[in-house]
């Protein structure tokens, strides 16, 4: 397995091995954390020790669905909402992948919201990095299943009206082994937390908040980019092991960073084999061909 | 390529058509099957899990059809040959995924038992109504192949089919069956693994660095590589260039979408697969496919023995259409006669190709929803009696009913 | 009917494609709106979201297409006038639910803006594509309306008629408009809301026992009810009787679900609109439809500078197709052409039409853009010379095909 | 009649709320003869599609009780229940739950090797009443098919909370297309028998395990905006007299009946 090693030359960016350079620049407006969470995981990839060849991105529509376009390894743009179903048939196709779902909070949580809460439950051994911006920023600034209550958006004209989603307890009550939060701005927690749940076995979810200054922040008239990082620096808590039942976040609300699930539960190919080896030993054994 | 031995079931067996349609697929390397079950599909999902263990196959079952192809077309690009199998509104949520397949150019092979619609319609009964939107359901432009078996063999030879075009032409091949075939227990043929020919995929073969992969051969058909391999490349759904990325110019969007269709178009005459019986000097032909066919079989030899000129064109490929065979015989014949289980789809087709040289009889499917011989005949003998060229479609009336 | 005064917005405005659409919806009585943001449809829903609240039009960003469409439907049978927006993708995944609609004889308004395909495609800019689509998309066999408007004032006045449609037919009518329609800025000008006619749900009034929901009137369009007024009604996706109850029986089809391709094949006279111009004694027809049709007027001139004789035939609506139309002009012309940004959708319906009296050429285009008018020009000049009729569809190459596919193009990046 | 059927016919019997305006829309078939005897007003949906019919339907005319029987564990429908949820549209939803899971209080419930049941026999089943907890539900229950008054109880406690209630109903019934009616007596026993009751209990604590017994009872009663309140509510803050209320408005902020 090769190692990957930090390049220390300075001609060249130190992500240049997992990274697409001649894509660059990217598409990601200045100020957005899409960026820094792209940078952590590429860094916890490296950290983790898992060679990039094994490793396989999918990604869905929307800002963060062009994260899968910029990290060099097997990656794929898939359609709107189903990365994880997408992923799930590589993983269960080919289990020694490392399958990574890189997504956004609406691809994930609002159209993909079934293929969630089932892969959760199933335990398919992935990682899903759910960037949260509160808003749908690729189609310009439309209210989200994270918008905060009475937070503005294109089709929240008079604010919305829809409670937000707590990502972390609809990942935990779905069965997700492995939960934890960070905003763009804890760049080393991120990394840190990214690294534990690459390896980690079953579905790991990493809700990373990120600042989006061309739509959320602007129609709500928070600030640029800068401003929203501030914002977090004062405002988030650090509560590692935090019932997830008490992380929703309101508008301008303090935010609750840590872990906060770390659990073992039997992975779906786990479960599979388990039943693979029982239906082939009744096949073995007439009598018993009741099997499972 | 030769079939894997561990999935053909060498013999002779009785097996209803999804049955065989299972066994076909094993044959021919399938090991990844992504489903939601659905009436009246269920069994070929069921033989194939029963089956999955020996051979060696995975299988998942995904929470709605509109995941279980997304999984299917997942699996492909892990280098496993890989079908979904679904009914009526089955296939409608697989639309969107459809078009991904064809965009990602990613090979599988979609089995769609058709049952009576739209909406919710008649679970059990068969059906013929979702030919056209196997052509036309998803979004954009694509073309796409689509076979229509008559009988449980067909059901095991036309899905070893299905997945050699799929891997040979690298887009989303559909087998357009019917709860009647579906069901139809009957004998089926399973030859030893070295005569069944399995087309391999097209796996790149030159240096890694220099791998793009959307760069077309000669064909306008892509290899492909595995994920895994160490290539670290790049697909989307977008538009995109031969490296995969997204570039969305006119001059792209033509780079791109235009030979997704032309690898078909190009190539129809080495896809289409039709079967003609005694056309040579027919008067009238009857155009059929999957179940409908049988019946127009059986109505040729006895218009035949009746002293009619009639002859039988079966459509084993309905996608793409066989437009220019049809203009041949257009010239030739009087009139076409076309049984289907549907208020008409194919014989627009049919209508089009024809150039208003022959007149065109439309038969909708009978009560028991299977085409009476009886009427099939009816209209082939009132066509042959036909002095006139009318053109266009006239729709038959049943008077059996 | 006349329209709601609250919910028309008289005056002269210079607005887009989307927005129009939005107002034309709450003009022509819309009171409920599911949607879910797609790129380029999603201005029509962020107008409504914007108006609704003032006019009492309800709207709902659901969590994803099929909760949209599902949504609309249920509105629709609790008695409202209803609408979902969408494109491309969103389009796919609303077919299971509009052949469900179809079945249960549903009246909505679907405004589909296309964008190029297929799967993604390219989001921001235009294409023709989902025509076939909108047709044939479903599973099962019914029938659909498709209007395809060219401009703003367009999108706001056949948004009206496509509700207008869908009431009197029972059945799904779409819009398919175009990503150039959706985002062109003009002038639209919203009349009084007295003279827009509107028409009314055609709501069943005799005796509640007597109600049954697919008894359908002499036009075969049957008269629709509404939940809670305790009418009782078992409503099913699945073959129907008049009483609504599911049958088993396959010979059921040929009576209730026939009805509801005839419902819009027997009146199709009356459902289809045309625009014609110089057809009478034309060498040449040009049929297009949406934004195609004005791409092609620039065509039309250069190739009647050079002396032909050339007629346009729009298609304002595209399905039911004229297919009786295209045929008496295939007697009387030499060609049709037919410039779509797609490759090949609508011109087999006009080959299949001409019955070999006409040549039919396509000018195709992939999408992400809009025909060239010389192609069009072009296509006009290479049809008129033909001296017998070309057999099939004849593929135009056009300017674009030949700069990307001869000699040594590379893309730009 | 089937006992769910029954337990709806009571339910409703008990809450006194007006027949005429009950909606069911489902996806399981209910017969004709049912939906007469309940008189309601009855919609058969594409599979999974229940709560967003639903949904549209309580939009449209929000004077309508709009139940949702969804089938199949809503295998497809999970996205709209837990979005419907969160949003706390005024729905009743009945979850039948008939899945055939293999192991209930470690004995061995059913065999099946291949995976018609809704999960496979190795995957394991949703937690409902936490996942609907946990997405804002305002009333979780759940109970067996043979907990007829207890439902039917149940059932009437809900038609009355404003916002989204869930009854998880375990009716174990052997295939898809079936109607309601043909559920496995024998295996409803083993259920029954096989059940605790356990009001109160936190949902998290209810899973349905191989090993343990099936927590029945209720585990959710609370009280939270609808999303026509919030709609209401939010509009009428920013747009003042320009908003035209939407239904019945219960807030204070917003005023009587618009």
């Amino acid at each position: 397995m090769a190692t990957q090693k930090v390049n220390t030359n300075k001609d060249i960016h130190p992500m240049e091995n997992l990274l697409r350079m001649d894509r660059m620049p990217h598409i990601w407006c200045p100020t957005c954390g899409i960026g820094l969470a792209v940078t952590a995981f590429t860094a916890a990839l490296e950290k983790a020790n898992i060679d990039p060849n094994m490793v396989s991105i999918v990604s869905g529509i929307g800002c963060t669905g062009r994260v899968a376009g910029y990290v060099k390894v097997d990656s794929f743009h898939t359609t709107h909402g189903r990365p994880i179903a997408f992923a799930t048939g590589i993983k269960v196709a080919n289990p020694k992948m490392k399958v990574v779902v890189f997504s956004g909070d609406g691809d994930l949580i609002a159209i993909g919201g079934n293929h969630f809460i089932h892969a959760a439950r199933r335990n398919i051994d992935m990682l899903v990095v759910c960037v949260n911006n509160f808003i749908y920023a690729m189609t310009g600034g439309q209210v989200a299943p994270t918008t905060p209550l009475a937070a503005y958006a294109t089709t929240s004209p008079y604010g919305c009206v829809e409670p937000p989603f707590n990502i972390p307890y609809l990942a935990d009550s779905s069965g997700a082994v492995y939960v934890a939060r960070y905003t763009a701005l804890h760049i080393r927690r991120l990394t840190n937390a990214l690294t534990e749940a690459l390896n980690k076995k079953g579905f790991s979810v990493v809700e990373v908040i990120s600042p989006c200054g061309m739509y959320y922040s602007r129609i709500n008239r928070l600030g640029d980019g800068l401003e929203m990082m501030k914002f977090y620096h004062d405002n988030v808590e650090i509560k590692h092991g935090e019932d997830t039942k008490n992380l929703e976040i309101g508008f301008q609300s303090k935010i609750i960073c840590g872990k906060f699930v770390d659990r073992e539960r039997p992975s779906y190919m786990e479960r599979y084999n388990q039943w693979l080896s029982e239906v082939r030993a009744s096949a073995k054994n007439p009598e018993g061909k009741k099997g499972a | 390529m030769k079939a894997d031995k561990s999935g053909v079931l060498t013999g002779s067996h009785i097996l209803s058509g999804n049955e065989a349609c299972a066994e076909g697929a094993l044959a021919a390397g399938c090991r990844f099957l992504g489903l939601y079950p659905i009436v009246p599909s269920l069994e070929v999902s069921k033989r194939f899990l029963q089956r999955a263990p020996e051979v060696g196959a995975t299988f998942i079952q995904m929470e709605d059809e509109v995941s279980a192809l997304a999984a299917v077309l997942g699996a492909s690009w892990t280098g496993k040959k890989s079908m979904t199998v679904t009914s009526g509104p089955g296939f409608s949520l697989m639309m969107e995924h459809l078009g991904l397949g064809v965009m990602l150019e990613t090979p599988c092979v979609i089995v769609e038992i058709q049952m009576v619609g739209p909406g919710l319609g008649l679970p059990t009964r068969p059906a013929q109504g979702d030919i056209m939107q196997s052509r036309w359901g998803s979004h954009g432009d694509y073309e796409i192949i689509a076979f229509a078996p008559s009988s449980a063999q067909e059901m095991f030879d036309f899905t070893i089919k299905a997945f050699n075009l799929s891997e040979r032409y690298r887009v989303p091949v559909a087998l357009m069956s019917d709860a009647y075939v579906a069901q139809l227990k009957e004998k089926v043929a399973i030859p030893s693994a070295d005569q069944i020919n399995i087309e391999p995929r097209r796996y790149y073969g030159g240096p890694r660095d220099s791998y793009l992969p959307f760069k077309r051969d000669e064909d306008f058909v892509p290899p492909m590589v595995d994920i895994g391999q160490g290539y670290r490349f790049h697909v989307t759904g977008l538009t995109h260039d031969d490296r995969g990325y997204p570039i969305m110019f006119e001059e792209c969007q033509e780079y791109n979408v235009h030979p997704l269709v032309r690898k078909i178009r190009d190539f129809t005459d080495k896809i289409i697969d039709i079967e003609e019986k005694n056309t040579n000097d027919a008067e009238v032909v009857i155009i059929s496919y999957g179940v409908s066919s049988r019946a127009s079989l059986k109505v040729v030899e006895q218009a035949r023995s009746k002293g009619h000129k009639v002859g039988s064109l079966k459509l084993n490929t309905v996608w793409p259409f066989p437009e220019k065979r049809v203009a041949e015989l257009a010239s030739q014949v009087k009139a076409f006669v076309v049984p289907e289980m549907n208020f008409g789809q194919v014989v627009q087709e049919v209508e089009r190709s024809a150039y208003g040289k022959a007149n065109i009889f439309f038969l909708t499917h009978g009560d028991n929803g299977v085409e009476y011989a009886g009427d099939i005949l009816a209209a082939v003998e009132e066509a042959s009696q036909m002095k006139e060229t009318k053109c266009g479609i006239t729709e038959w009336k049943k008077r059996s009913a | 009917m006349k329209a709601d005064q609250k919910s028309v917005l008289t005056g002269v405005y210079y607005i887009d494609g989307d927005v129009a659409a939005g107002y034309g919806a709450l003009a022509a009585g819309c009171k409920f709106v599911a949607g879910y943001p797609i790129t380029p449809s999603t201005e029509a829903f962020e107008a409504v979201c914007h108006r609704g609240p003032k006019v009492g039009t309800v709207f709902i960003q659901m969590e994803d297409e099929l909760g949209s469409i599902s949504a609309i439907l249920g509105a629709v049978w609790s008695g409202v006038k209803t609408m979902t927006i969408t494109s491309g993708p969103g389009y796919s995944l609303m077919q299971e639910a509009i052949g469900f609609g179809a079945m249960l004889e549903t009246p909505f308004v679907l405004l589909n803006i296309q964008r190029g395909g297929p799967s993604t495609g390219v989001p921001t800019k235009t294409g023709q594509a989902d025509m076939m689509q909108s047709r044939w998309g479903s599973h099962g066999d019914y029938e659909v309306i498709a209007i395809a408007p060219d401009s703003p004032q367009e999108m706001f006045d056949y948004t009206i008629k496509a509700f207008n449609l869908a009431e009197k037919y029972r059945c799904p009518v779409m819009i398919m408009s175009d990503e150039c329609v959706g985002h062109m800025t003009e002038k639209v000008v919203i009349p009084d809301a007295d003279k827009i006619y509107v028409e009314p749900r055609r709501f069943y009034t005799g005796p509640a026992a007597d109600y049954r929901p697919y008894k359908p009137d002499p036009d075969l369009v049957p008269k629709m009810a509404k939940a809670g007024e305790g009418l009782n009604l078992y409503i099913t996706g699945i073959v129907h009787d008049e009483n609504g109850y599911p049958v088993s029986d396959e010979k059921y089809k040929s009576i209730y679900v026939k009805r509801l391709v005839d419902k819009i094949r027997l009146n199709k006279n009356e459902i289809i609109e045309l625009k014609e111009e110089g057809t009478d004694g034309a060498d040449v027809i040009v049929v297009s439809y949406g934004i195609s049709s004005r791409v092609a007027v620039k065509g039309v001139e250069m190739a009647r500078q050079k002396g032909v004789k050339v007629g346009t035939l729009r298609l304002v609506t595209v399905w039911p197709f004229p297919d009786d139309r295209i045929n008496e002009l295939a007697k009387k012309t030499k060609a049709f052409v037919v410039p779509e940004i797609n490759y090949g959708q609508v011109v087999y319906d006009v080959a299949r039409c001409a019955h070999g009296h006409a040549s039919v050429v396509l000018v195709p285009h992939g999408g992400a853009g809009v025909h060239n008018p010389d192609d069009v020009a072009d296509a006009i000049e290479f049809a008129v010379k033909q001296e017998k009729p070309l057999e099939g569809v004849h593929e135009f190459k056009t300017r674009l095909e030949k700069s990307v596919f001869e000699g040594g193009f590379k893309l730009k990046e | 009649m089937n006992s769910i059927i029954e337990a709806i016919h009571k339910g409703i019997e008990k809450s006194g709320v007006d027949r005429k305006k009950i909606s069911i829309p489902s996806d399981i078939p209910f017969e004709p003869e049912t939906v007469k005897s309940l008189g309601v007003d009855y919609f058969q949906v594409p599979r999974g599609r229940a709560i967003a019919f639903g949904s549209g339907l309580k939009l449209g005319n929000p004077d309508l009780k709009v139940i949702p029987v969804v089938g199949d564990l809503m295998t497809l429908g999970g996205n709209h229940f837990v979005h419907g949820t969160r949003r706390n549209m005024e729905l009743l939803v009945l979850c039948i739950n008939n899945f055939v899971y293999h192991k209930i209080a470690g004995k061995s419930v059913s065999v099946v090797t291949e995976a018609f049941s809704p999960y496979s026999t190795f995957e394991e089943p949703f937690n409902f009443p936490h996942l609907g907890n946990s997405c804002g539900a305002v009333y979780t229950a759940r109970w067996t098919a043979l907990h007829t008054s207890e439902l039917a109880e149940s059932i009437a406690e809900a038609l009355h909370k404003r916002g989204m209630s869930m009854i998880e109903i375990l009716a174990p019934g052997p295939s898809y297309y079936r109607y309601i009616t043909h559920l496995d007596s024998e295996l409803m026993q083993f259920y029954f028998d096989n059940s605790i009751l356990k009001n109160n209990e936190d949902p998290r604590n209810v899973a349905i395990t191989a090993d343990k017994k099936i927590v029945v009872g209720k585990f959710t009663d609370k009280e939270r905006p609808t999303f026509i309140d919030s709609y209401n509510t939010q509009h009428k803050k920013i747009l003042g007299d320009e908003f035209t209320p939407h239904g019945p408005v219960f807030d204070k902020a917003g005023g009587g009946n618009g």
